[in-house]
């Protein structure tokens, strides 16, 4: 089981902060696993594609479509970063 | 030593301060505070809530980061940061930075440095809630433009 | 307001913080401290024991007028400072200065103006006695630099 | 009379911080204030003549020899500040 968390206006789109998902065995970067989400959830698949949204892997900030997620048990997903 | 954290719930600045300021040694000359408060207003709208979203873990990590960053860069090794998450009060604290320093300039240097690093590239949602509802904040120009002048 | 005064005893940073900072209104943003502690070595010799004589009244009255001015150039209210006067031990606190503000650049720059101020045109007179004796201290030239920095 | 005082290396040179005495009627300015002060004691008018010394007549900053003492009844001389 993989950990998708979804924060900010993110997690308003996603209708939840967190989901527990399992990845079809095919799934193996960050842009096949945007690309499953769209295809389940439209609206979810854009906000992802927006520009200003991190990756962030196993707590490890990860950015590019071709970045792996084979193995990774925490995908978060963070849109434009409020500050403090 | 860099101490950072998140508190989910209300803390008392002056308490803490008064901590951090009595591990001090006899070659310290100088502490220097910010406490960032939760303003009734933003932009001129009336706030009612305020809501900072954060990722557990990650968002502890990203801080003790930038402010090992600011502390590196101005000599200063002792630094606190306790930053609020969830939802927060008018009135109730949001951040905390404190620094010690042998001189002022150093302390005064980190504490600034570190606020502006905190306001633009700290891991944190916030949400504001007024009379026309509620909107997702992103940093303000001026805060973007205070950290590309560091930066330099 | 501005609040400005000479303390010939020990005071607590903390409980005169938390009182100034009590009083706040929902329109601040920030609150800044800086915090001057008698350092148990000067320019790389021991001290033990540190006098600030001070005039009374004058001294009082050309800290507000500081005070002011300082206040006065960054658009900043609200403004306490205390400072010590007379034998002040290693570890105690001398100066207390702390600024209010809706957003954080102002008060910043108040505090560290005012510190700049008074570093150099506060009329105290500092005497540091160590092993080899007593020494009267006049500003330093890096005081000096900040302070003409600071008026340009 | 008047309240004279002096502060910091003054202080120590002048053996006291304050001195009442009662001005005779042909000192009206800062400098015959000092000329008499150093009649009695030199070492206590070269200090006073030294620069950087800085005159407060009842509480007000006046520089310059010529400085009117007349009726006043507080005069500080203070050395150069150490700040705070």
């Amino acid at each position: 089981m993989t950990r998708l968390l979804f924060f900010g206006r993110l997690r308003d789109v996603a209708g939840q902060g967190e989901r527990l998902v399992d990845l079809p065995a095919d799934i193996g970067t960050v842009g096949e696993l945007r690309a499953w989400l769209a295809n389940e959830d439209a609206d979810l698949g854009a906000a992802l594609q927006a520009g200003g949204i991190h990756v962030v892997v196993d707590q490890v900030l990860r950015n590019g479509a071709a970045v792996s997620v084979r193995g990774a048990r925490e995908i978060a997903f963070m849109p434009p970063l409020s500050g403090g | 030593m860099i101490r950072a954290s998140v508190s989910l719930e209300p803390f008392s600045p002056d308490a803490e301060v008064a901590r951090f300021s009595s591990l001090r040694g006899d070659g310290c000359g100088a502490v220097v505070t910010f406490i960032g408060y939760c303003r009734g207003r933003s932009k001129n709208r009336a706030v009612t809530q305020l809501e900072l979203e954060h990722y557990p873990g990650f968002t502890e990590a990203e801080i003790s980061r930038l402010a090992t960053a600011a502390g590196e860069k101005h000599d200063v090794k002792d630094l606190l940061v306790i930053h609020r998450a969830g939802a927060i009060a008018t009135g109730d604290p949001i951040v905390l930075v404190a620094a010690m320093s042998a001189h002022r300039a150093a302390a005064f240097a980190a504490v600034e440095e570190l606020m502006d690093y905190l306001k633009t590239d700290a891991p944190f949602w916030k949400r504001e809630t007024g009379p026309d509802g509620a909107h997702w904040i992103e940093p303000t120009a001026e805060d973007r433009i205070r950290r590309e002048e560091r930066a330099k």
